[in-house]
């Protein structure tokens, strides 16, 4: 039976510390140059800082960790890619990004709604003797190409290798952890084989607060977020759906009416 | 033979067409776009089997446990160790990068003398030089580990031993007075708290060891709408912690103290407390004043603060204002408040008062590089990276991350006294000495922070105290022998001390303390490492979600 | 995309792209292959030589394409439409039997009757063994002077006509002249030499065979309009041109007057492109 | 005469007067040195990688993908002019067949220039064609493209080997005149290309679910702007034909094509316009109504950031698609010059205006609640780039007119419109 990797992020557990994006940096042999921006960065796993746009002390703020979602249906990359450097891989569902096939034209990059491609603008490079430091698991990639999360591949082939050691079909998912999600200090970030209905991720996301962002283009991404808070869910939604500044006082429970005199 | 024009064109024709139905023009397509895929400038990582090895993270002083991936003898990937007692396998966003760190540019590789490039010798020899000639003072920022012992037997010796403490000890410390315990021995029982008053402690921004509250609130409190913890967190400006928390109070910056003896006196006044304790002499109208909020609304908040106890108030800094509201919360030596964890530590005294006369100031490398000793001795500062101008006269390259064996003793704000021991991981890269070395090949009978772990190690099997945690908690009185104590301490595992009880700290607070209006020295109190790891600055930086990254 | 690449699936919408794919390529292909076969077959059957003067006719100006009837004033205005070959001119005989109007004027050159002359600027004439030599004209003659050099065909070449005999270098211009007849070239020199004594491919006896050459009051009318061309090209830029009367060209005109626009003269001249 | 001149004017076909030797390469030589930065920066490029450029990972296409589709849009004349020609057998267009087939062998072949520096890695251009992947509007347009220049240059090479000189080489001389002969089949073969790939050029855009601006419903697997980007294409490709007829008449002062040959490119290039601004107001309303609700975005997001508001959108069906379409139809305006060329012009800038806005506001507008919309300027590299693919494209056609039978003398003279 082939696996569906996913992950489902509670929200309201994200403090928005970057322990994903560094842990993810680290294990990917993600570069830091320090020529790159913030619009020319490789950030495979991006933490984005969200408000409810209101100000003094109604203002909120949440924080969500942006990777690649994973998308099961029409995935805008794979469709688009002319050379198929990615692909979705039958057997897990993981969309599988190839850098050594990329011919560079960043096409999937202007098709991906959620903006979780990057380019390498730069050969990659590390301070002297760094590169001892580098994950032997992932090989680094050449400028030119196009990268994102492949929800740590290089980790699902260790934990395939281990599987088939022992003469096991499926991989133990005690084996197979991506790195953020190892990373997360909250437990925020979950991860699981979504097609596995006894996996207690896969029953997440059926819950009542559960979402995925822009879901009605129909991409239908296996990566999924959770949060309590009605203005956060609505982070999910294309700009423009909601018309206006999201109103805290529908989540007015959480924000004391502590008024300035 | 004539060779015309034609003759040419066709046989280059001929010739071109020849060669595309051999293998050669596709051949050197195929490696052109090889080539692409392996350019030499491009570093790529060593093959080879990786291990797992478990040390603990001394970059500051909450030792957090690492499980670290080498491959050919280096560190390629670092991640928390879920069997910690006191972490649960989180770490701060930086120990991710951490195994980069001694590849830094910022790396001190020799020793430099006021920015020159001096020796050890040059180093010794005016060391040894100075020492014989007036007093030594030895500053440590790390207390009470193995290393520190060596400091401050050497400081016995020469002249005076003192530390830097960081802002969670220092928020323990107007308790000194008034418990007589030391702060090094006082901790947090956040574990059985079910509302924590922060005032401007960043409680989910790296305060103590990361993961150990944001667990706790995770679980018993995150997206809850009536959660088991409840975080109040008083802050001027909307932090993490504040937009997490239960209740985020917005008062104006440097009014903590007022705010404190606001609620003390609405608690004391609607006797919402059982406690007793010192009422304040401000009233409730000047404490709104001074916050510019509502009397009504401190009112609401002391009722909030009361409602579901036990309650523990943390200040970000030393405030004693914040400390006298525990007193008042009944908070004192009880469950889910502050509790004493270890009976064994001894007050020290605090390096940011005056020196005074000394002739040599050492600072170790764990002192903060932003701690600038006021003083005119010759200061030698060990340190593994530059952390950018400094008036120490001397700077020393110390061992860098993993690069020495440390022991781990109790996290500052820790419930409960814990040891492990950080083995070095990896061969050093440079030629590096630590501080307690140092000092120790200067009079050979102080002995090295080797010998001294050992006999902690012994001391602990002896005492037959605790349990030691690794994959499973072992009690140490079930331990064969005191070897095998420390090879588990060793190899990752941590003694865990028994829980405090209640109770055991008695308070003498007659009066409310007045308002101190001297702001504590800023001093980074989770990460004193000179630098970031590259990565996360450069991915803090790109991801825009810190301004500074200096704080994890 | 082929069988043996790795994820490789056939599916339909493989199977239309592929095919249209490669209808394309192959159809651009057996274009070029076609073009460069029909080409290849061009030079083996000699069509291609045909085809060259055919096309290097078609690019000639209007008034040098002028039907030799024209010339010899037996019709009013006629354009050959027949590369200057009348032996395949089904319109020919036509117009031969018609009278010449056109009369005879001293030309101040000496065009022998017992030649046949060529619109090249070139003449044939046939001698008694059956061979016949080949010169260029009293206006060439005039006109290029003494040559700086002279590059002649070697004996056992074959001569196209209408196909470049020899090259002459004058003054930075080459000047290449068209064969007035196809064979095979027995020897060089001559009188002035630069003639040529030339086995004919054609049978000389046969009238026919040599139809496509200028005599008698073609000659006339051909010269007298190609001195009225040079005398246009050739007067001093603003002038205004100044009506032929037969003035007696000076030998080596080129040298006589540097500032003409020898490029086009010569072009026109030796019906050059 | 110098002797530059001399060997200079035996290149130039007989009977044609052209400008002197020096006059000409003045004129080249501004552009040589714009061609040189360029090439420069191209080199750059090439050796550095595309941080040489302001593309980022938000705007992955920028000024080099605007320029890629405006000269193929503009490039489309040489394709349509060929399928009127020989497949709909209008001979009177004929006079303009050589100058249309020179521009779009310089829009195709600036268009794969630029294209080969803007992917990160051109040593890998033929994975494409060994790992196609052929649900991607992309790999239609590489095959089609790569097709299509091809038989462009197949069409410029009986041109070419129609100079005076290259004529004198009987080899030449016959391939031409063979490969001329099965110009039509190559002209057939480029129509199918070109309707394709101009039409999947607007389809790379359409398929795009993920940038709502973009996203079209469609017909079969081809969006709607896979129609749209075909019907502009062939609406302004006479036009562009018309400018740079009549800027080649104005810089060299000589009449060439046949009042009569502008008012017929003019008649097809308005009407078609006419059916194009139809059909792209249609898919506008579409798009607005039905297609960006259904993905849930609310339309008047589009228009809300500056300087992309509803006034670009006017300015694009209205006053560069109607207007010109009239301009170009109607017997009044079309018989003048001045107003004839001020439509074409309008015309090009319409379809200048619907590419670079295709892809910019496509590119900038956020999707995401905690997007933002964002802008981009191109490096110096990147300008430098795009205008060497301009200064490439005067140089070969000012090289083309001079050396050149662009157009036939025979045919002018004459009256002769059967002119090979």
């Amino acid at each position: 039976m082939s696996a569906r990797y996913g992950m489902v992020i509670d929200l309201d557990r994200c403090t928005g510390c970057g322990s994903c994006m560094v842990a993810c940096g680290a294990e990917n042999n993600v570069p830091a140059l320090p020529q790159a921006t913030a619009r020319t960065g490789l950030t495979p796993m991006l933490v984005r800082r969200v408000s409810n746009g209101l100000d003094g002390n109604l203002r909120r703020e949440a924080f969500i960790p942006i990777l690649c979602m994973q998308c099961e249906h029409e995935t805008p990359c794979v469709h688009v890619c002319p050379q198929q450097a990615v692909e979705v891989d039958k057997a897990t569902g993981i969309v599988m990004q190839m850098p050594q096939r990329c011919l560079g034209c960043r096409y999937c990059m202007t098709a991906c709604p959620y903006h979780a491609r990057y380019f390498n603008w730069w050969d990659p490079a590390w301070p002297a003797g760094m590169e001892k430091s580098l994950n032997p698991g992932v090989a680094s990639r050449m400028r030119g190409v196009v990268e994102k999360c492949n929800l740590c591949h290089g980790r699902l082939h260790g934990a395939q290798e281990k599987a088939a050691a022992a003469g096991k079909r499926e991989v133990d998912l005690a084996d197979y952890v991506p790195a953020c999600v190892e990373a997360c200090p909250t437990g925020a970030i979950r991860f699981g084989n979504l097609a596995d209905q006894n996996d207690p991720v896969a029953q997440e996301i059926h819950s009542r607060n559960t979402f995925r962002l822009l879901e009605k283009i129909g991409t239908e991404p296996k990566i999924y977020y959770k949060s309590n808070q009605a203005w956060v869910r609505k982070m999910a939604e294309p700009i423009g759906e909601s018309g206006s500044p999201v109103r805290a006082t529908e989540n007015s429970q959480r924000i004391s009416e502590v008024q300035h005199v | 033979m004539k060779f015309s024009r034609r003759d040419l064109l066709v046989w280059g024709a001929g010739a071109a067409a020849g060669l595309a139905v051999t293998p050669v023009p596709w051949k050197l397509l195929d490696d052109t776009a090889k080539w692409s895929q392996n350019w030499g400038w491009i570093p790529q990582p060593a093959r080879g089997p990786v291990e797992v090895k478990q040390s603990a993270c001394t970059l500051c002083p909450n030792g957090c446990g690492v499980r670290v991936r080498m491959a050919g003898g280096w560190p390629v990937g670092v991640a928390g160790v879920a069997t910690h007692p006191v972490t649960h396998g989180a770490l701060c966003p930086l120990a991710f990068g951490a195994h980069q760190l001694n590849w830094h540019p910022e790396r001190l590789k020799v020793v430099r003398h006021r920015g020159a490039v001096a020796s050890w010798e040059d180093a010794r020899s005016v060391f040894a030089k100075a020492c014989g000639s007036g007093r030594v003072v030895v500053i440590d920022g790390y207390p009470g580990r193995a290393a520190s012992q060596v400091l401050s037997n050497f400081a016995e010796k020469h002249g005076e031993y003192r530390v830097v403490r960081g802002a969670e000890t220092r928020a323990l410390a107007p308790f000194e007075e008034w418990t007589g315990v030391p702060a090094a021995a006082l901790g947090y029982d956040l574990e059985n708290a079910r509302t924590v008053v922060s005032f401007g402690a960043p409680l989910l921004d790296g305060w103590g060891a990361p993961g150990r509250f944001t667990r706790l609130w995770a679980e018993k409190a995150a997206g809850q709408d009536d959660p088991q913890l409840r975080v109040i967190q008083i802050e001027p400006s909307l932090s993490r912690t504040a937009t997490n928390a239960y209740q985020w109070i917005s008062i104006r910056p440097g009014t903590e103290s007022a705010l404190a003896s606001g609620i003390a006196r609405v608690l004391l006044e609607e006797k919402l407390v059982t406690a007793r304790g010192p009422m304040p002499e401000l009233t409730l109208e000047y404490a709104a004043s001074q916050t510019e909020l509502k009397t009504d609304a401190i009112r609401e908040l002391a009722r909030t603060i009361a409602a579901q106890g036990p309650v523990v108030a943390i200040a970000r800094d030393e405030n004693p204002a914040v400390a006298a509201l525990n007193v008042v919360l009944g908070a004192i030596g009880n469950r889910g408040g502050i509790v004493r964890r270890s009976s064994s530590a001894t007050s020290q005294l605090i390096a940011d008062a005056s020196i005074g006369a000394a002739r040599v100031v050492v600072l170790d490398s764990s002192v903060p590089w932003n701690f600038e000793p006021a003083t005119d001795a010759e200061v030698f500062r060990f340190a593994a990276w530059n952390g950018g101008p400094t008036k120490s006269d001397w700077l020393l390259p110390a061992p860098g991350f993993l690069e020495e064996l440390t022991d781990v003793p109790s996290a500052p704000t820790s419930g409960v006294e814990t040891y492990g021991i950080a083995p070095a991981l990896t061969k050093a890269l440079h030629k590096t000495q630590s501080c307690a070395e140092f000092l120790a090949s200067f009079d050979s009978s102080l002995d090295s922070a080797e010998k001294i772990v050992h006999g902690r190690c012994t001391e602990l099997f002896r005492a037959r105290r605790g349990t030691i945690q690794s994959h499973d908690a072992v009690a140490v009185a079930k331990i064969e022998s005191e070897q095998k104590a420390e090879e588990q301490l060793t190899s990752g595992a941590v003694w865990i001390g028994e829980p405090a009880s209640g109770g055991s700290i008695r308070c003498a607070l007659k009066q409310w303390p007045a308002a101190d209006a001297s702001s504590p020295l800023e001093l980074s109190g989770s990460w004193p490492a000179a630098v970031m790891p590259a990565l996360a600055t450069k991915l803090y930086q790109e991801s825009g979600l810190r301004e500074s990254g200096r704080n994890a | 995309m082929f069988p043996g690449v790795d994820g490789f699936h056939w599916a339909a919408g493989h199977v239309i792209f592929l095919c249209l794919f490669f209808i394309v390529v192959v159809t651009i292909a057996v274009t070029v292959l076609k073009a460069s076969l029909r080409t290849a077959r061009d030079f083996r059957t000699h069509r291609a030589i045909a085809l060259w003067w055919k096309a290097d006719f078609a690019q000639l100006p209007i008034a040098d394409r002028r039907c030799r009837h024209e010339l010899a004033g037996r019709v009013i205005s006629r354009t050959c439409d027949h590369q200057f070959d009348c032996r395949t001119c089904e319109n020919y005989s036509r117009f031969s039997v018609l009278p010449a109007t056109g009369y005879a004027r001293d030309l101040g050159l000496d065009y022998p009757t017992d030649r046949l002359y060529h619109r090249g600027h070139t003449w044939v004439k046939p001698e008694e063994d059956g061979t016949v030599s080949i010169g260029i004209d009293a206006l060439a003659d005039h006109l290029i002077g003494k040559p700086d050099s002279v590059k002649l065909p070697e004996p056992g070449d074959e001569l196209e006509v209408n196909q470049t005999a020899w090259r002459i270098k004058k003054n930075g211009h080459e000047i290449g002249v068209r064969a007035p007849l196809e064979g095979t070239v027995l020897s060089t020199g001559g009188e002035d030499g630069w003639t040529l004594k030339v086995r004919p491919r054609v049978d000389i006896g046969d009238p026919k065979s040599l139809r496509h050459l200028l005599r008698g009051p073609e000659v006339h009318g051909w010269i007298a309009r190609e001195l009225e061309r040079l005398q246009l090209q050739l007067r001093p830029a603003g002038t205004v041109p100044s009506l032929a009367d037969g003035g007696i060209l000076v030998h080596g005109l080129i040298d006589a007057v540097p500032s003409a626009n020898w490029d086009a003269v010569i072009a026109d001249t030796f019906l050059a492109v | 005469m110098s002797s530059a001149a001399l060997a200079d004017s035996r290149w130039i076909a007989r009977g044609e007067e052209r400008t002197s030797l020096p006059r000409f390469l003045a004129w080249l030589s501004p552009w040589v040195v714009v061609l040189a930065i360029g090439v420069y920066a191209a080199g750059l490029c090439l050796y550095y990688g595309l941080n040489q450029t302001n593309l980022d990972n938000r705007f992955a296409f920028g000024l080099w993908i605007f320029l890629d589709l405006g000269v193929i849009a503009l490039g489309a004349g040489a394709f349509f002019t060929g399928f009127l020609v020989y497949i709909l057998k209008r001979a009177e267009l004929k006079p303009i067949l050589n100058t249309a087939v020179v521009v779009g062998f310089i829009c195709y072949s600036g268009a794969v220039g630029i294209l080969a520096i803007d992917v990160g890695q051109p040593l890998r251009f033929w994975f494409t064609f060994w790992h196609p992947n052929t649900h991607s509007m992309l790999t239609e347009v590489t095959f089609c493209i790569t097709c299509y220049l091809t038989v462009l240059c197949l069409e410029y090479i009986p041109i070419i080997l129609k100079n005076r000189q290259l004529q004198k080489l009987p080899s030449f001389f016959i391939f031409e005149h063979q490969l001329h002969k099965l110009v039509p089949v190559l002209a057939g073969v480029g129509t199918l290309l070109s309707f394709f790939h101009q039409g999947s050029l607007g389809g790379l855009y359409g398929v795009l679910r993920g940038r709502p601006f973009a996203f079209r419903e469609g017909i079969f697997i081809w969006p709607s702007t896979f129609f749209l980007f075909i019907l502009s294409a062939i609406a302004t490709g006479p036009s562009f034909l018309m400018l740079v007829t009549a800027t080649v008449e104005t810089v060299t002062g000589r009449r060439l094509v046949a009042n009569e040959v502008f008012r017929r490119l003019a008649k097809i290039s308005g009407v078609l316009l006419g059916i194009y601004v139809a059909a792209k107001a249609i898919d506008t309303l579409i798009w607005l109504n039905f297609t960006s609700p259904a993905e849930g975005f609310a339309p008047w997001q589009y228009y809300i950031y500056k300087p992309f508001g509803t006034p670009v959108l006017f300015a694009e069906i209205v006053v560069f698609g109607l207007l010109p379409a009239f301009l170009l139809t109607f017997r009044r305006t079309a018989e003048r010059r001045g107003w004839l060329l001020f439509g074409a012009g309008l015309a090009c800038c319409g379809i200048l205006m619907n590419r670079f806005v295709m892809t910019v506001q496509t590119l900038a507008l956020p999707t995401l609640q905690f997007d933002s919309f964002l802008s981009y300027t191109p490096s110096w590299q990147e300008v430098a780039s795009f205008g060497a693919v301009i200064a490439y494209g005067v140089i070969v056609y000012s090289l083309s007119y001079r050396y050149l039978p662009l157009f036939p003398r025979a045919a002018r003279e004459d009256g002769d419109v059967s002119g090979r």
